[in-house]
């Protein structure tokens, strides 16, 4: 019988068994072991692998992600933990110029199996520079791929594969789900790690989203059932690479795209996703492909943030802007 | 640029400059001191009370669900309000997201400040009436600011060629936030453009959940001699003896000194942030080691004991601490939640298409169910 | 009359204008004094301005953006100097979380009239990290402006706009076009910097570009225009906004849409121009919108980069792949 | 963790570490010294002419068009081979752009080194191979990337239980390089982690343009007290000096005492790169001055005099430098372009569907062409 678990606690299994079956495996960030990070995610990990492998590091994103670097270089497979979203860009550098580019450089001599897991978005309330979406930086980069779970499911084997990966994955965890239950196979054999997914079946617009936003999408899909409207929802998973064979079968039955992120809008993962479907799809689709997301503003104080992020009712007006094509 | 050098710290040094011992007795030193009238210390007394007055009424109201989180300044109040006072009306204080105490004595009604913890505001107050920049949560970029500001006055000063006593800067930061890149860099241009910055680290033994010696083997204010300007550990919870640091160190830079800096060094008594348990952590025992060096209890001994301040008095400042409180409550209550549009208004100085565009079509949104529920 | 400049010598005479002009401007920046800057385009400026105006920085990105953000909040307008394209990541935690959003956080009290002049792309034959295009992580950024000249006129007249914005400006300067000269009238009237120009009409087809590119465009119109195809050449030049009512009136005229740059295609400023263009013009667009640029790998090694960027015959290509529909 | 403390410099002081006086004079010391056999002596000759010898070829290399682009170590031959061959075979270096006499003593094919600046590839040795790992030229990165290597030694006597010496890590950095975040940021984590790196600063005196005083006021070495570890300056033109400071800080490291800063003060001799013009910043007059302390002709002198190397031994190292020249030139003309399609082989590890559309269509395009010209 599969147990009822938290995404976070997914998480925190699936560090486990990495940790248990890699002795190459090991955890790096801020206040991750005795606190078990701010979100509980490595929870009880210091205590059973000890100080060399769930490593507490000094206040310094950049130092996290380069001595990850030469950790893997020294043939370590290092997860790094960056605290929150907006936590992450003292770190740029590191990531773009070295953990996306080593590889290449030294004529795939180098590999670079490092996870930077990222808890990422909106809507738990908190206050400036914890809330961002900055995953189309990190997609826009080559060498680096780019992941997002949706669920604890997926939490729990999408980590795994992700440190199982020879290439640096980026990996952000939707942190305003993290406390979402469900059901876990332990023993289940999961998909590979870079395919979309169709969440929910239907025919007449189809659904993209990633993290947080595929459940704000099935919602928005169950109540347009209500109303007769059949919306097929893709749960992306993978941001980079893009699945486009996956969209593009959808978008070939349903003739319409709406794609939702809580990122801005402009330059959003959603302007590839559009682009793109557009241009393999271009005589399938009876609309544009229609974007809702975050607006153009930095991420607005929390007592706003409810009107900033895409809910339910904007996911579906996108929807019916697709529709009265 | 003057070439006066006055009173270089002459320790850079191993101890820890004192003048009131948490006892509440007096101690008098040659480097460092203060002279102050009783009414001055009375006021410190009272900035005192009042900061740790609004820390509790703001963890209280965070509980009560109208803040979305406070990082209480709870046992930081002497390194905060030392070093607030110490500033001339024109220096400039740039801050983290903890200085609740430096704000009070940049008289930044604190009602600023819960606005930004209750998420109606990123920032809340303006900096350049108050001398006192907004809130930084990303931990260390504040101290670039700070020395790019400082750069500033010297800059004005050649302009101008003024070489007389002028502006100077305080850089807040933590000791979790000595380990980033941004404040060693501030570190260095301070040093090299010869800025008049104070850097003032209030070392509160933890950053979160990890204690000191994740970020440094050796003492904090010993990170100065490394990039060639003066450094020196002042007690944190002595507000006489953070004023009497704090003002020279500045002194010393609007002469033309350069940079110094300050750890003072303190105990974070709470949680990290309302967020934080830190039970998870570290030990009650040592709070219980901290709380006899609380750093308003031994400025009350000092002033009872020698008949400075009587029971009237602070009876009389709980009492404005607790009227204060009351009229936070209240107001911090009443803020109203932004309006959603209002979310496009500054994002730049001047017009922008997209943007327009944007708020536009939330608003016309907004309005559809407006519409909707006629 | 007037004379034949360079791009380099058009940007040297408009900032020694604005320092001229505005004493709260200042330059700063690694090696821009003596040296005059790696491309001579700060050449003389210190010796007339002092030290204080023309500031040789100590290494370090983040210090020269993060003193140029305390600058600011002190009145001035620093000019930042980012030596080349691929040493900007240092900077970026400074220029996301504090350059671009400090006006929004401070309600507007506090102004970043802060311009970052970065050197970027390739086509010089540099070793690595010094031929990127790394527009696209800015123009997703909210709060930043991102422009780039294409010529020696705009190089002036742009410059000096940016300076003059009260918004922060990112201004990409196309390194390999430094050298190319153009008749440069000082008493002319620029247009509005934030709009975006058709520098060569046509009819079949629009082609949009901005910095390096452009040249590269024009001469491909040149070419097609002798086997009878009239591509409309527009020149972006506003990046973040987009001119997105400059690009729409063309393509309603053209119906189809190639836009080009050196950045790597996945998740560039192309996908966000076909997203939007494709959603504002879609009864118009005939093909869908075609997008050429850099692959999805590092900058490669200079000996191969020609093969890497977009030249006349690959935009072309493009072209002839729009109008293959 | 061994509990080992060897050799902590006495001085980490104000003097510079000298063995060997420009006039070729050798000094003795208590503190650092060095035993060589005239073999070994006559191997160091041969490796700063080598070195030196390399450079040249390289720089006539660029100037023919046959590079792209050359960072001439001229003068900082001493520097790089002295602290070259202090390391253990297994000891581990990461060098920045500049490092040309340090490859050479990793046993580096020099042409590897013009492959990369020539621009057929960004990499060009297998760093596990020879243990030093591709050139950086993001400053200060590479600080960083050695700090985690070397943890990652620390980890590994964790897992095993091992306490004996083992590896040690070398940084190299510039002067330049020490006001970047990164670099610091290096030190701070070294420090904590007790790591097993040497930091090997050569101040060139000059960043590009930029002289020492624009990154510093006070001399490099002493930034090490800021951060709790030792730091020593060294005659960076002194191969000996460099020789045994470079292994006792080695040494040092791989008993467990962890980092220690070595600042070796040399001298960039020739333009920054091929593409810098130095007249445009600084005057001939400081080049003549340190033309008298060159790091090769001081260990000539010294050995001629001391009759450990005769005129024969001399023209047999220039011979076999010619030999080497002659080679490196007829191979680097000779190194292919790479095929244009081969960027796309090493972006992952693993299937990539982007990659593997884009690599096909690049292919198919350039099919074209063939066709076409058919
Ligand atoms: C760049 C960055 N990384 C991580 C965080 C998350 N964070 C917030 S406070 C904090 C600890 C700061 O410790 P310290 O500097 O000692 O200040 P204190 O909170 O003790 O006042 C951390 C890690 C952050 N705000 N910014
Ligand atoms: C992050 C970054 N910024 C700027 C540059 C451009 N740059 C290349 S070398 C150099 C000077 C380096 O000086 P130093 O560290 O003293 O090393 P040296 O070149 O003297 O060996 C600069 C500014 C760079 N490569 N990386
Ligand atoms: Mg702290
Ligand atoms: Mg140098």
């Amino acid at each position: 019988m599969a147990d009822k678990v938290t995404l976070a606690k997914a998480l925190n299994m699936a560090l486990r068994k990495v940790l248990e079956d890699d002795p190459k495996t090991l955890l790096m960030g801020e206040d991750i072991g005795k606190l078990g990070g701010v979100f509980r995610v490595t929870d009880g990990l210091q205590k059973d692998f000890g100080e060399h492998r769930v490593v507490d590091t000094p206040l310094a994103e950049s130092g996290i992600i380069g001595t990850a670097v030469g950790l893997a270089i020294r043939g370590f497979r290092p997860i790094a933990e960056i605290q929150f979203d907006g936590f992450v860009y003292p770190a740029f550098d590191q990531i773009v110029s070295q953990l996306a580019k080593m590889r290449a450089r030294s004529g795939g001599r180098v590999p670079m199996p490092v996870v930077v897991r990222i808890p990422f978005g909106g809507g738990i309330g908190a206050v400036e520079h914890h809330s961002e979406s900055p995953e189309a930086y990190f997609a826009h980069t080559a060498g680096l791929r780019v992941v997002s779970p949706s669920n604890p499911v997926d939490a729990y084997w999408m980590l795994q594969q992700a440190v199982q990966s020879n290439d640096p994955v980026i990996f952000f965890e939707p942190k305003r789900r993290y406390w979402d239950k469900a059901e876990l196979d332990v023993t289940a054999t999961p998909g590979p790690l870079f395919e979309s997914r169709v969440v929910r079946p239907g025919q007449h617009c189809t659904l993209a989203a990633y993290g947080p936003m595929v459940k704000t999408c099935l919602e928005a899909a169950t109540a347009a059932a209500e109303d007769g409207t059949e919306i097929e929802v893709i749960d992306l998973r993978t941001i980079s690479p893009l699945d486009v064979d996956t969209l593009c079968a959808s978008v070939e039955r349903t003739g319409r795209l709406v794609v939702v992120h809580e990122a801005s809008v402009f330059l959003g993962v959603g302007a590839e996703v559009a682009a793109r479907v557009t241009e393999r799809c271009f005589y399938s689709l009876e609309s544009p492909v229609i974007r809702v997301g975050g607006y153009h503003t930095p991420y607005p104080p929390s007592r706003v943030e409810e009107e900033y992020l895409p809910d339910l009712d904007r996911v579906l007006d996108g929807v019916d802007r697709a529709l009265a094509y | 640029m003057t070439d006066v050098v006055s009173h270089v710290p002459p320790s850079a040094g191993q101890e820890l400059v004192q003048l009131l011992t948490p006892e509440g007795l007096r101690v008098h030193r040659d480097d460092y001191d203060v002279d102050l009238s009783d009414e001055e210390l009375r006021g410190l007394y009272r900035d005192l009370a009042l900061a740790r007055r609004l820390d509790v009424e703001a963890v209280a109201l965070q509980r009560q669900g109208e803040l979305g989180l406070w990082p209480s300044l709870l046992g930081q109040e002497a390194a905060q309000v030392g070093s607030g006072r110490a500033m001339a009306a024109d220096d400039y204080a740039f801050p983290t997201y903890r200085e609740h105490g430096v704000a009070l004595t940049r008289d930044v009604d604190p009602l600023k400040l819960l606005a930004f913890y209750r998420g109606v505001t990123n920032g809340g107050w303006d900096p350049n009436e108050k001398n006192f920049a907004i809130y930084t949560i990303v931990i260390g970029n504040q101290c670039l600011h700070a020395v790019g500001y400082a750069m500033g006055v010297n800059f004005d000063h050649a302009r101008s060629g003024e070489a007389d006593e002028s502006q100077a800067v305080i850089a807040y930061f933590g000791d979790g936030a000595s380990s980033q890149g941004d404040v060693n860099e501030a570190f260095i241009w301070a040093s090299v453009f010869n800025a008049p910055v104070v850097f003032f680290c209030q070392n509160n033994q933890w950053a979160i959940s990890e204690p000191l010696e994740k970020q440094t083997k050796i003492p904090l204010y010993q990170r100065a001699q490394g990039f060639g300007f003066p450094g020196l550990r002042v007690d944190g919870n002595d507000v006489l003896a953070v004023l009497a640091v704090t003002k020279a160190a500045l002194r010393r830079a609007r002469q033309g000194a350069g940079p110094m800096l300050i750890e003072a060094y303190t105990y974070r008594m709470g949680a990290h942030t309302t967020s934080d348990d830190p039970t998870r952590y570290r030990l009650a025992s040592e709070l219980e080691h901290w709380k006899l060096k609380d750093p308003i209890e031994r400025v009350r001994s000092y002033l009872f004991r020698n008949e400075k301040a009587d029971q009237a008095f602070f009876d009389a400042i709980e009492a404005e601490a607790e009227q204060m409180a009351v009229r936070l409550r209240a107001e911090c209550r009443a803020l109203p939640d932004p309006d959603p549009t209002s979310i496009f208004d500054h994002v730049y100085a001047e017009q922008h298409a997209l943007v327009d565009e944007e708020r536009a079509s939330m608003a016309a949104y907004l309005d559809s169910f407006v519409g909707a529920s006629h």
